[in-house]
């Protein structure tokens, strides 16, 4: 165990060589602490990565253990295939706008569960669970009510809002797909915009407010000048992650629509699958994904420049 | 400007079923350009009475006017104070300077406006280099600055304050005091400056008001407070080290009275006093009155236990039979633990109700 | 806890996979493990679509299974890079027991056979004649009918069931059931034929555009009266129809019987009963103007084992096919018992023997039998070969079957992301390059 | 100076009249979150008492006593599904735990003890949430495969403490520098070794964040489908997600009222994680963590 | 039990390139059984010469023996000390009891014995009714009792404090400063007390050490200190109001010294003044000593701007030509912002070198 070597004081009368040892005592146990997260990041992380690029320079059918080196062939393959910048494309609304509602949504939760004072607990309980149930649930349960037959929301998009027909099933038509894959997906993560809020919420004293009270404050103006700002910092993080997640989210959509229909909800993470299990192209998707991975991280580091979450973070503290 | 009156204020809060009675039918008026300290026990209420005039809570019975205009209901935004709290809430968010005009913003003063109060209020306050700061980078005594010059710049008409210094060391107190004095005098509106420290409420006001158990004990101006405490709390809750008390009888002797400590007497010449003879009273007397008299005999025996040497003077204890008794002593006392005998400066003896606490003489 | 690909034991991946098969895998693994002391793992691949995954996983980190099951398109391009194994021997221990192997269809090259035959899946029609007779409906003989019918179910007030079930997942059900409704329309579905029909020795690109524009045209209008294409594949057209959600499918065998048949059992629901014996099997119309001697459909499709050459364990899995079905036609009847309907039996003795027809399954519905008995006398023995030419095995068209755009391009009409014109372009053009990959590989 | 009227409300409302109108809103607010995060769950629990044969055909809004059914629940009973949710529940206390003390050893590293690059180690961490888990797959496989953990529980239990991870790690580090250095120094001032005052005195107080990064942990767990699929193969080792996708793929027959049964029963075990957790979980993430 | 040797101590902290010297070359050796207190302004380097002394820090030079034993290198957990800190550090998670039993758990000491010590250690600090609360639950008083407990059952040979006190009022730490030295007494070990507040120095010490900027000042007892201050920082720091300062010269007339402050002349009969004829100096003199007259030309000009009345005394403050000067007036005096002048009573007038601040008499 890793920890054995985080004490600091030699057992009496043994004889450890740390003070001769040519680097401090402290930085072996250091090292040693983060050494499991170490080992667990190069596994899961460092080396797949490695690996991905590695097999996106070759041309691999799925089905064949010979690889043959293309160089960068795919990469070129990639900037071609018309289902390409579509699905980036697609990808950047998914995100976008999943990203936008989930910020604005869970934020508002964030706002009214700190404020309700009756049923707040069992409330937010119900909240959080959305964010806790598998993914294949949140499906489930979206297929069953989208479904014509029996679907309630079918049902009401039919007759009561005069959407779509009776005989619809909005998941697998164009128009709708896409939209109820940003509002299913939303449902079930705009909590964790609120978990990160909420929690941020918490921690304003109130006698910010009652400063600003007394400066004659109205509540808006409150909102403004106290809770944005202190909520800023955290707000810039989750929507990081969330960008992040829901750029490569792959689940949801795959168990809602495939992709489908056609190709409307065929985002790049999905696109990567299907040239994998369809299109028996292993080293295509690869190059596929290390374009998603260039296209993050080229974001993220734009999206430090210019806010700088890490900073904000540290001021607001 | 007006004055504050504080009408019948009574203040109960309900938690799970307990009623605590936090502030217990105040009666207190503030003056226009008065300073009033309220200043008592750690949960006596101070700050309860000062949130319901600052309108940030709702009294449970009472009325608060502020000159003619009755505020009981009135939300805080429409009450135009200043508060000035204990834990300093300034936004951290915002620079000093933005914390300052933040109050002239919402007020919709223009930006120059604005720039030229918070310059002004700076300058008084000598806070003029720490404007770009962040209130993160200041100090504690600084963010009080901060926190006073926010509250300056907008012309209140009543300024109030909750234990504004209890964060800060005594040096920084000893500094900041006269700041205050001069910032509320400067606006001249009524003040009301809540503190459990004696010694800021003995020398920042105009008058004092002890507050005990949600009940006040009395107000008046700092010296007769501490010269002629209304009831045995006062007496002991102001001045430092505090009055030390013993018990003691009343005799009627030659038809005067006559007041018995520990086998000692003591001759006083004091009115009010008729009506007690032979009953026991609680005798008080300051530290500094009490002298020490190397003769056993001459007066309370006492063992020395410790001497606490602060330079101009000491402070000394004695074991006696009243308990632990702390007497100021001259710089050069050493009891080196023997023994000794308390003599009281008869003049400056003060008597109390045994049961009630209310001063009888 | 045996590792996936588990080191030691023979591994063997196979899409026959319900709670029966479950449990009869159970059974046979642990018998005969005790009789030959091979430890066996038997993993649950999933339907097409899931199982490539999962084999091309153990593939590319070189630890092929010792076996999988699928029809042969599926393995082609594994088979083509040398990754099978001849299982003649097998076969003929299979054939002593069983009969001969009685279809033609293409299972290895000449004489080397590369796949353990299972079963057959005949393509064909299936409706529910208690709502036909409800709204008067007569059995169809066009497309024209198939349409008219499903128009008249759907439209019925007193029907709860959809008019058809169209199959529009990109993968899957959608592209076979695109080819076969070509081939009854009267050219070869996958697009390719014979350059010259009598040498038979190239093939070249035949996707005439105005028979597949037609069929393209004619599911994107059947497609009105499906519930949502887009989620239609095996499985599901499987549960739907015994959730009585539609009146009228394209299906395999008898299969949606044996399903419903057997989960009237499973909870004893005289309603199921009801709607196991009230659903029709018949060969699919055709279109129109060509009767059923033009129908391009030329053999059943094979379902069964291949054994593949780089695998831990070739021969120990040889061994365990062999003590499958060349122990005793009892043992070998309980395959189909596991999933009655689902299957023809490959080898020719097995239908008629007693074995298999005194399986409980069909003392409880006799229906069942039946219809697997008309699949492979009347639709098999009328509807297929009928067409000569229309042979095209080989491993350039069971390569060519493996591609997924004709699923795609039904999604593609039946969800409106095209126009039926340009879906057929575009499946022209996969079709172009696939066929020239093809032709690279195999050539 | 001049005085101002004190200015009003939003829309120029009194500020009483604004706090009414804040109220208004906050009432209606919490009808729509109601109705909106309570109505799934709602909707899968009537569906799950309601004949499987009426959810298929017809909208009902609650199982009256014509249509109410346990039936739907004898799926559970099912061993696969049995076995799923069994595995569920072991990879995620699996996961939490070792995410909880792989996360706190290196938190309390990051915070405590000097290492050369210490700080850029963290950042890197979290670029490894830039690259989309469906791609890792055949390489995790292959690195499961070579050291013997594929298709075991313990295998996906470290590839999803492995993802957990750098959030983790965060959250801890930042949790820990907010508790006093002076409490390990007292405990060392007692004589505790380093180990015993982290033991002692660290990880008692580190509650919140232990709470908050478990339930992260959690989530990602009870939620995953991509890894236990790729790495969990054999049916008898495998979770709920793919568990069920696997059996909806070769059930001949799953009716949907089925499978809203199953996922009942899935989602409770979060909602008391929820409902009981939920105060610490917020403090732990107070620490305006990465 | 042993006494503390510290020898040249330094410490050095590097921090981004620069070189933080907090502690220079610090002397000091600490008595068995005597308390000596660290006193100084913020930043002196007070907490990082306890610190090396704990263990928690490394000196970059010097060495720190407990009697005979050189300590430098060893861990913390090897010198058996107890240090009380400003944070008190009680385990939130823990009950007063098990805070108190801790470091006996960590010895091994049966439960009987640990729960037999606690209960003593508790009796003497008279928080017996407090064993079984949560440290969150107590008062910041009570929670330093907690903390001197949970020191004083360990029976350490050694015995540090930082700053125990800084955040309770003043009416706590006059109450503590009595238990803390009965504890220290109790134990009868070395004990360093670090603070900046100096009358906690001046009554606890039997030793004061002044330290400034990472070198000692003065090292003496209270008395001494507050006398006799080595420098004019000495002078500054200890004493409150603290001493005040005014520029002066020294002449030679008639062969002994005479001390010229703003026109007023001081006849000094000091030795060591000899060499400083015709100097400039600073004089220094504690606002006790420092006459009001009402007489405007009886001393130095000074114009009165403020009263703080404290009952036994008046803090006065005045403007006068060597800018704002604090006197001790007596509890009646009130300035009413008139003219006087200051008077030196002359006998306590401290000189210093005007540069180093070092006492020249
Ligand atoms: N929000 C509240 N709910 C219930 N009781 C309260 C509340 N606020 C204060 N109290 C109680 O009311 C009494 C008076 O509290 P208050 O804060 O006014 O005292 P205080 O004099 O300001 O004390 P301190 O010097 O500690 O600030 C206390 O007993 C306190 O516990
Ligand atoms: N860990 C550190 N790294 C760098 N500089 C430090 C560190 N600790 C203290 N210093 C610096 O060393 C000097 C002395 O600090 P120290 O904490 O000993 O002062 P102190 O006398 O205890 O002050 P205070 O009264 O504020 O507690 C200060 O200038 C401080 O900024
Ligand atoms: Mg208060
Ligand atoms: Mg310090």
């Amino acid at each position: 165990m890793a920890s054995e070597t985080g004490e600091s004081i030699r057992p009496r009368g043994a004889y450890i060589p740390w003070d001769h040892l040519p680097v401090e005592r402290e930085t072996v146990a250091g090292v040693a602490t983060v050494l499991p997260v170490v080992v667990l990041y190069v596994l899961i992380a460092v080396f797949p990565i490695a690996f991905a690029f590695w097999a996106s320079l070759h041309n691999i059918h799925t089905l064949n253990p010979e690889w043959k080196w293309v160089g960068l062939e795919n990469y070129r393959e990639v900037m071609n295939i018309a289902t390409f910048w579509g699905s980036l494309w697609r990808g950047i609304v998914y995100m976008v706008g999943s990203t936008l509602i989930q910020l604005v949504v869970g934020l508002w939760m964030a706002l009214v569960l700190n404020r309700i004072t009756r049923g707040q607990k069992l409330l937010t309980a119900v909240v959080f669970t959305a964010y806790l149930i598998p993914t294949i649930i949140v499906s489930l349960v979206a297929l069953r009510v989208f479904d014509p037959p029996g679907g309630v929301f079918q049902m009401m998009g039919a007759e009561w809002f005069n959407l779509w027909s009776s005989q619809t099933a909005p998941l697998g038509s164009r128009g709708w797909a896409m939209r109820l894959l940003i509002l299913i997906g939303s449902w079930k993560f705009a909590v964790f915009v609120t978990i990160f809020t909420l929690a941020q919420l918490r921690a304003i004293p109130d006698r910010f407010y009652e400063a600003a009270k007394i400066c004659g404050a109205n509540r808006w103006q409150m909102f403004r000048d106290i809770t944005l700002p202190r909520l800023m910092g955290i707000v810039l993080v989750v929507v990081l992650l969330r960008s992040i997640f829901m750029f490569n989210k792959f689940d949801i959509i795959w168990q809602l629509t495939q992709g489908g229909p056609g190709n409307a909800t065929t985002t790049l993470p999905v696109l990567a699958y299907k040239t994998v299990y369809t299109d028996q192209a292993y080293g295509l998707a690869n190059a596929i994904a290390v374009v998603m991975f260039l296209f993050l991280l080229a974001s993220a580091v734009v999206y430090f420049k210019i806010f700088n979450p890490s900073e904000e973070v540290e001021t607001t503290t | 400007m007006p004055d504050i009156e504080i009408r019948d204020l009574t203040k109960v809060y309900e938690e799970s079923g307990n009623r605590i009675v936090a502030v217990d039918d105040v009666d207190l008026t503030i003056e226009d350009g008065e300073f009033v300290t309220l200043v008592g026990p750690s949960g006596c209420g101070k700050t309860t009475t000062l949130r319901c005039v600052a309108g940030l809570n709702k009294p449970t019975s009472g009325t608060i006017k502020f000159g003619d205009r009755d505020v009981t209901d009135k939300p805080v935004q429409e009450r135009n104070i200043a508060l000035l709290f204990q834990d300093i809430a300034l936004y951290p968010h915002m620079s000093v300077e933005e914390n300052m005009a933040y109050g002239l913003k919402i007020a919709g003063f223009s930006r120059e406006e604005r720039m030229a109060r918070v310059e002004e209020a700076a300058e008084l306050l000598q806070i003029t280099d720490q404007l770009k700061k962040m209130p993160a980078d200041l100090s504690g005594g600084q963010q009080q600055r901060v926190a006073l010059g926010r509250s300056l710049v907008r012309d209140p008409e009543i300024f109030l304050f909750d234990e504004p210094m209890s964060d800060l060391d005594a040096k920084l107190k000893a500094e900041l005091r006269p700041v205050v004095e001069k910032v509320t005098d400067e606006i001249g509106c009524p003040t009301l400056y809540v503190t459990h420290d004696q010694e800021e409420a003995m020398t920042m006001s105009d008058r004092v008001a002890v507050i005990n158990d949600g009940k006040l004990a009395q107000v008046a101006p700092p010296k007769e407070v501490y010269d002629e405490p209304a009831s045995q709390f006062v007496s002991q809750f102001i001045g430092q080290p505090s009055t030390q008390f013993f018990d003691g009888n009343v005799r009627a002797v030659n038809g005067t009275a006559e007041l018995a400590v520990g086998g000692y007497e003591y001759d006083l010449a004091r009115d009010g006093l008729e009506g007690w003879a032979g009953e026991s009273v609680r005798v008080g007397l300051r530290p500094q009155y009490i002298t020490v008299s190397k003769d056993p005999a001459a007066g309370i025996p006492a063992t020395h236990l410790l001497d606490e040497p602060l330079g101009d003077a000491t402070h000394s204890f004695f074991e006696t039979e009243f308990g632990e008794i702390v007497v100021v002593t001259d710089p050069d006392f050493e009891g080196e633990g023997k023994e000794y005998s308390l003599v009281f400066q008869d003049e400056y003896i003060q008597l109390f109700d045994t049961d009630s606490g209310v001063r009888i003489a | 806890l045996g590792g996936g690909g588990g080191d030691g034991d023979v591994h063997f991946i196979t899409d026959y996979y319900n709670s029966q098969w479950e449990q009869l895998w159970g059974e046979l693994e642990s018998e005969f493990e005790d009789e030959t002391d091979i430890p066996m793992n038997i993993e649950e691949g999933g339907m097409s679509g899931t199982q490539e995954g999962r084999l091309a996983q153990l593939i590319q980190s070189g630890n092929p299974p010792d076996a999988n099951t699928s029809t042969f398109d599926q393995v082609a391009d594994i088979w083509e890079t040398g990754q099978l194994d001849t299982v003649n021997d097998v076969v003929s221990s299979i054939e002593e027991v069983n009969g001969e192997i009685n279809t033609n269809a293409f299972l290895g090259e000449g004489d080397e056979l590369y796949q353990i035959p299972h079963g057959l899946y005949v393509s064909n029609f299936q409706y529910r004649a208690d709502i036909y007779e409800q709204l008067g409906l007569e059995e169809p003989k066009t497309f024209q009918d198939v349409l008219d019918n499903a128009q008249a179910i759907d439209e019925a007030d007193d029907v709860d069931a959809r008019g058809y079930g169209l199959a529009g997942m990109p993968t899957g059900k959608s592209q076979d059931e695109f080819l076969v409704l070509l081939a009854s329309a009267g050219v070869s579905g996958i697009g390719l034929r014979w350059k010259d029909p009598d040498a038979r020795e190239e093939l070249e690109i035949h996707f005439p555009e105005e028979e597949v524009t037609t069929v393209l045209q004619y599911m994107k209008e059947l497609s009105q009266y499906s519930p949502d294409p887009t989620s239609i594949g095996w499985a599901e057209s499987l549960s739907q129809w015994v959730q009585g959600q539609y009146a009228q499918c394209y299906h395999l065998n008898a299969w949606p019987v044996g399903v419903t048949a057997l989960t009237a059992e499973a909870q004893d629901s005289d309603a199921l009963r009801g709607l196991a014996e009230a659903t029709q099997v018949r060969a699919y119309p055709t279109w129109g103007e060509i009767d059923k001697d033009e129908n391009w459909l030329s053999a059943p499709a094979p379902d069964g084992y291949h054994v593949f050459s780089n695998g831990d364990r070739p021969e120990d899995v040889k061994q365990w096919f062999e003590w499958l079905y060349a122990d005793s036609m009892e043992r070998t009847v309980r395959f189909y018992e596991a999933d009655p309907g689902r299957f023809l039996p490959t080898y020719s003795d097995v239908i008629e023997s007693d074995a298999f027809q005194s399986q409980g399954i069909f003392e409880a519905h006799p229906h069942l039998l039946e219809k697997l008995q008309y699949c492979q006398d009347e639709i098999w023995g009328n509807h297929y070969g009928s067409v000569d030419e229309a042979n095209i095995s080989s491993p350039e068209s069971l390569y060519m079957q493996r591609q997924w755009f004709y699923g795609e391009m039904v999604n593609s009409v039946v969800t409106d992301s095209m126009t039926v014109q340009e879906a057929y372009e575009w499946g022209l053009g996969q079709l172009e390059q696939a066929f020239q990959e093809a032709q690279e590989t195999f050539g | 100076m001049s005085q101002k009227e004190p200015p009003g409300g939003i829309f120029g409302l009194s500020y009483d009249r604004e706090t009414g109108l804040f109220e208004a809103l906050k009432l209606v607010s919490t009808a729509i979150i109601v109705l909106v995060g309570a109505w799934p769950i709602y909707w899968m629990t009537q569906l799950a008492f309601t004949e499987y044969g009426t959810v298929e055909n017809r909208i009902t809004v609650f199982p009256t006593p014509d249509i109410f059914t346990l039936n739907n629940f004898t799926v559970i009973t099912e061993p696969e599904m049995y076995t799923y949710m069994f595995n569920t529940v072991v990879v995620a206390i699996g996961t939490i735990v070792t995410v909880v003390i792989v996360s706190l050893l290196a938190g309390y590293g990051l915070a405590r003890l000097q290492f050369p690059q210490k700080e850029n180690f963290a950042r890197i961490l979290l670029i490894g949430y830039l690259f989309s888990p469906i791609v890792i797959g055949i390489p995790l496989y292959q690195i499961w495969r070579s050291i013997g953990l594929l298709g075991t529980r313990v295998g996906l239990i470290i590839a999803l403490s492995a993802v957990s991870m750098p959030f983790a790690v965060w959250l801890m580090w930042k949790y820990i520098m907010t508790i006093p250095e002076a409490h390990e120094e007292a405990a060392w001032v007692d004589g505790a070794s380093r180990w015993r005052g982290f033991r002692d005195v660290v990880v008692p107080q580190c509650r919140p964040a232990i709470i908050a990064a478990a339930l992260f942990a959690f989530a990602l767990a009870w939620n995953d489908f991509t890894f236990a699929q790729i790495l969990l193969p054999q049916t008898d080792t495998t979770t709920f997600a793919p568990g069920i996708l696997r059996a909806m793929g070769q059930a001949q027959f799953l009716p949907d009222a089925y499978l809203m049964a199953i996922s009942l029963a899935m989602t409770l075990p979060p909602l008391l994680f929820a409902y009981f957790m939920q105060s610490y979980l917020l403090k732990g993430f107070q620490v305006r963590a990465l």
